[in-house]
């Protein structure tokens, strides 16, 4: 932030042309760099061999991030429950999250404070902030995250809502249903923000033939639910979209499906490869051009400011390299939340 | 005395009003009809879900996860079959997320045979059970011990499945198994806490007895006979017939102890090495299918650590390796465990010379 | 069918105003009856202790009739695949099956040629005519339907389509949503008919509270497939939306959802009594004043139709009181298709 | 020589080209992936279907019920545990209706440990898979069964399931193990059906040698060593590491059988109770969670038909009861059987002295 901050002062001209005040532009351009770089430095490592797996958001940060800044972040019903996928790092870096801990869950070290060296990047648990454990199962996010809608429902008394984040794939399983159908249940509604990341495909299988809609939005209007389709791509538009549907849960307490078409510029995970797909649209490029352009940054501002942060993460790499990795008796740690009396060793 | 669902229900009661039970939910769980064997009838926080397994264990993580303490139903354990990845889940995210978000939930189901339920009203789940680690598994055989489990269960803060033996849920505890607090006269606890016909039932409200909280620790089994000459490993819906089986084995001369685990994880290895190293001789009893049956793990641990104790072969009496429980009368009996044929394994096993 | 032969020869008038030809109004009230008259007959068993459990159709007779005279019956893909519910006995009696064979599976019979004994009534399996094993777990069967319907999808050849049947409350159930989606897949359409038979409870559960849809039809929209709302207590609106959904998805091979409003006369199962419902429309009752206003059949006819159907099922019913019940060693038959070799037991 | 999963696609291709294998469907098993694994690269009748278990289940199960042959892939045995309901009816539906319906498909899914796959990519699948009843249940150690069990499977006339061990799909064959018709050059081979690498792969078909029919009958082991000292019943990944275990054993002198059973249901009883009668000691080797485990049926079974002619305790070595396996190495190391653990067991067996 430091260095956005010595940017010149906002001006009244830019936050009319990039529709949002200077300083909160420039916000999120830092932020969105910032989580750029850290999958960027995730990659690094997994192609290094110092991980086994990589999975991220590389073309996800203009929506993630605007996201983590509008959540209502603190612990229990009164805040915002989230219910992630693994390409959310920048709703994550955004709320305040460390880069270095992801780098630790990438190296699986016993200091990962996510999942102690057990699950693989991207996978988040900050319970002081309500982020609830990111699950490798695609969509089951969906059936859980009414339960805590549920504890939110118009009537509780609580002030937070919950908001579930899957991608397009995904909701051809039934737990988008599940989803639909008990968030919108008529006199029992949920305050439940549904958000589909829609970067049309699924692994290696392209959105076009897998799918009756041509948008998953279609799918809330049957539940009697608002939708809406965002370009994900775009902070500025997104950060609009976002706050619109988070005030209407808020004040409604019913259901708000939101779609946001985004990039996949890494491809699916470490699997295919992991790198720059050609074609795909860059928000973070964009984004520069549009900051240049409304001269709320110059370029030398964002050079430095990648500079700084690629050597941050670098140095931080080396040093989550020296951490040490979970024992081998860990495995029976926090199998039950009162005594790990596990059956068979009781 | 009161039945094992009247135990349910004044147990559900206890942990609405005084345990910090939130919400009791299912299919058909809240009113009008308080659920398809009475369990959940007048009670305070119970509400009738869609019809969505997924959604309903799905609801219940989300509800442990904010810091309520949801008591869920899934209305036959033949239909969360397809929920065992939601029930992983529940079982490990407390150990995914490193300790970071515990999971306090319940989930009550009935299961086995023994109505005449046919193909989808027979399965059991206690094998399945079993193999969901980060769970807790209890199975009552009497009301009291209903009553005592389903607090336990209520108050542990991991998740907790409760297994009704449905079989068992209309009969009456006998002496010593008492629910403190509760009326001894049937007559007068049906008359308090039973709701009338449905056409009666507007407007209904139960008188709730004092009852007392009676806590019975998971991962403590009970020795439901003591006896000297084979010891019987089982719980649930074999726990009476497998006491009627040792009754009149006893007229023969054999005398049979039958240890009601009650916790099926954690289960109470020391009462149950403790049992076997005085009998020297196992039979383990249950309804679920027989390959790869928790019964199998009891024997194969009692081999592995008591070998030389063992004076005969350990045997396990099982449901069929079938594909579905038939309706016919014929169909079900040949199908699992019946007195007659746990009695014939007992006494050969009781009298197998070494 | 005899009876009902004998009335007056069909009047130009009368299929003014049936909306259907006199013959065809006839034989869709004669098997409505029989088929009402077997619940009947099934719930008296059960009563009388000649049966373990009853679930059955007595309310939906006035589109289960229509639907099992409209299908293409008979094996293989180019007939149509059935994957009803357990409500359905007035489409396999139209389709040709004989009322005895539910008395026999009422009984758990071994002659019980659905399931040998093994089944609750209403679980019907005929595969020379397509007609699947109903299950008991609701919904399953929109999961399955999609296999049968994409063994007949366009450019397969095959003529027939596949139906599939369930109720409203099951529609909660991912499974239905997996129909939606997998008949739907753009390019990969599957000739599936879709019906949601909406009496307006799930056992005790009323339809309110629990959807947020005030139909289900309206789930279908989404997937870009037509819907359509029938009177299911009306068997000639019923024989005509049936018909007009089959002609769409036999020629188009494409998915159309059909949601059907009917009664539940005797309430969910034998496990609530099984009692007359008050305040439920009666269709047969519904079709007998109409049939008697536009003079196709006389109440005397009806009422001799009723007493030679009731007399036959009561002498049937004795009938099967007497045959075989299944011997303990049949569990161990049909486990395997090519020989009963279990494991533990090989 | 051909590896796991070159054999596994070669199978298909002849299951579609001669077997009447009419579709092979699964997520990312079509064009342009052809399956995480490359398993069905190359193939005619893939597809790739919407992301959707319980789809991808029902669909085959439809399929076959309308008298096609699917294949269908779930992509992770981790991702199954919402269909066991489905599953469970495929496995019942033939018997459900008295014999009227048979369901002849076969699913294909690849697991266990071995790949540091994490919690949710290295799930075993046998002891789940042991409590289908009606379902037959195969898992390869080698290219060669791999090949032969898979056309077995194929022309089943009911539901088969093919586990794949993911730690073993990219292992080349051993002498032995060839496929037949398939040429012994493995830059050969790989030219011919390995598909270029995803920018030159469109428009590439791959040219199928001349393949024979190899079924290898479904309930039928293979003594994969030899020995006289110990019986190992094992199969899948597990299978390796128990030959490597005895080979060493072999040097201090302890000569070990190592029984492959390659089907899980029906099993080997006669292979498996011929090498316990000759070596009268038993261990049993498998990833799976060790409560209510596979191997613990095959020695309940064992010591309630055997248990004079055994000389040792018979042991497990399995997984440990864990919600799941760690992505760090230590962690999955101690969650799983290994060649060292699995050494130890087995010496120790084998000098036990009665
Ligand atoms: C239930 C389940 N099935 C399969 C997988 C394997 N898998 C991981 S990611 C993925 C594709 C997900 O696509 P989408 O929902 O569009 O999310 P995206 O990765 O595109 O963000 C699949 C099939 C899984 N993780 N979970
Ligand atoms: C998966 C599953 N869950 C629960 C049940 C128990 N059950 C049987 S019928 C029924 C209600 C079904 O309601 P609906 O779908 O509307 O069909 P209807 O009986 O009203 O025709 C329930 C909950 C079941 N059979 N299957
Ligand atoms: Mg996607
Ligand atoms: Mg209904």
């Amino acid at each position: 932030m430091n260095a956005a901050a010595n940017a010149a002062a906002a001006t009244p001209r830019a936050e009319a042309t990039t529709g949002l005040p200077a300083e909160l532009s420039r916000r999120i351009y830092d932020l969105m760099l910032q989580s750029r770089l850290l999958e960027e430095r995730l990659i690094t490592m997994y192609k290094q061999g110092d991980g086994f797996f990589w999975i991220g958001g590389p073309g996800e940060e203009a929506f993630s991030v605007p996201l983590g800044l509008l959540v209502d972040k603190g612990h229990g019903p009164d805040h915002d429950y989230l219910h992630l996928h693994y390409r959310s790092s920048g709703t994550l870096l955004a709320m305040g999250a460390d880069p270095v801990d992801s780098l630790r869950q990438m190296k699986n070290t016993a200091t990962d404070p996510y999942s102690k060296g057990r699950n693989f990047v991207g996978h988040f648990s900050v319970r002081k902030w309500n982020v609830v454990p990111v699950t490798s199962p695609i969509e089951v996010q969906f059936s859980i995250a009414i339960g805590t809608a549920r504890a939110q429902r118009a009537g509780s008394g609580a002030k937070g809502i919950t908001i579930v984040q899957g991608g397009d794939a995904g909701t051809a399983e039934g737990d988008f249903a599940t989803a639909l159908v008990w968030s919108s249940r008529k006199g029992n509604e949920l305050p439940l923000l549904l958000i589909v990341m829609n970067n049309r495909y699924g692994i290696s299988t392209p959105y076009a033939g897998q799918h009756g809609c041509d948008q998953i939005a279609e799918r809330g209007k049957a539940f009697g639910m608002p939708t809406a389709i965002v370009d994900g791509n775009d902070p500025v538009a997104s950060y609009h979209a976002i706050q619109q549907a988070l005030d209407y849960v808020r004040t409604e307490r019913k259901p708000y499906l939101l779609e946001a078409m985004v990039s996949r510029l890494r491809g699916h995970s470490s699997a295919s490869g992991a790198n720059l797909v050609r074609g795909e649209l860059d928000c973070v490029e964009r984004f520069e051009h549009k900051l240049e352009e409304h001269a709320l940054m110059t370029r030398a501002e964002m050079d430095q400011l990648r500079e700084q942060y690629t050597q941050h993460l670098l140095d931080a790499s080396q040093q989550v390299l020296r951490e040490p990795q979970p024992e081998p008796g860990a495995v029976w740690d926090y199998i039950f939340a009162d005594e790990d009396q596990v059956g068979g060793r009781s | 005395m009161a039945t094992m669902i009247q135990a349910i229900r004044m147990a559900l009661h206890v942990g609405e009003s005084r345990l910090g039970v939130t919400e009791i939910f299912g299919e058909d769980v809240g009113p009008p009809l308080g659920g398809v064997f009475t369990g959940t009838q007048g009670l305070e926080t119970t509400w009738n879900t869609p019809l969505d397994e997924r959604g309903i264990v799905g609801m219940a993580i989300g509800l442990a996860l904010a810091g309520r303490r949801p008591v869920a139903e899934i209305q036959f354990c033949d239909y969360a079959f397809n929920t065992i990845d939601l029930l992983k889940i529940a079982g490990n995210t407390y150990w995914a997320s490193g300790g970071d978000w515990n999971v306090p939930m319940v989930l009550m189901t009935p299961v086995g045979a023994g109505i005449r339920g046919s193909i989808y009203h027979s399965h059991s789940f206690d094998a399945t059970a079993t193999r969901l680690p980060g769970w807790k598994i209890v199975m009552p055989s009497n009301p009291r011990d209903a009553y005592g489990l389903l607090l336990s269960a209520i108050t542990d803060p991991n998740p907790v499945m409760f297994l009704k033996p449905k079989a068992l849920l209309r009969l009456k505890g006998k002496p010593g198994e008492e629910i403190p607090g509760a009326p001894a006269d049937d007559r007068q606890l049906a008359s308090m806490i039973d709701a009338p016909p449905a056409d009666k039932r507007a407007g209904w409200k139960p008188t709730w007895p004092a009852l007392e909280d009676l806590f019975i620790p998971i991962g403590q089994a009970r020795i439901a006979r003591p006896g000297t000459r084979v010891s019987v490993l089982t719980y649930g819906r074999s726990v009476p017939m497998c006491i009627a089986a040792a009754d009149e084995l006893a007229a023969e001369g054999i005398d049979v102890e039958v240890v009601d685990l009650r916790s099926l994880h954690p289960y109470d290895w020391d009462a149950i090495t403790e049992s076997v190293r005085k009998t020297n001789r196992v039979v383990c009893v249950n309804e679920d299918t027989e390959i790869t049956n928790f019964g199998e793990h009891l024997i194969r641990r009692l081999v592995e650590e008591l070998f030389y104790e063992l004076h005969a072969p350990p045997r396990l009496v099982a449901g069929g390796h079938l594909p579905g429980i038939g309706l016919a009368d014929n169909l079900e009996m040949a199908s699992v465990p019946h007195k007659e044929g746990i009695k014939a394994v007992i006494a050969e096993v009781a009298r197998h010379e070494p």
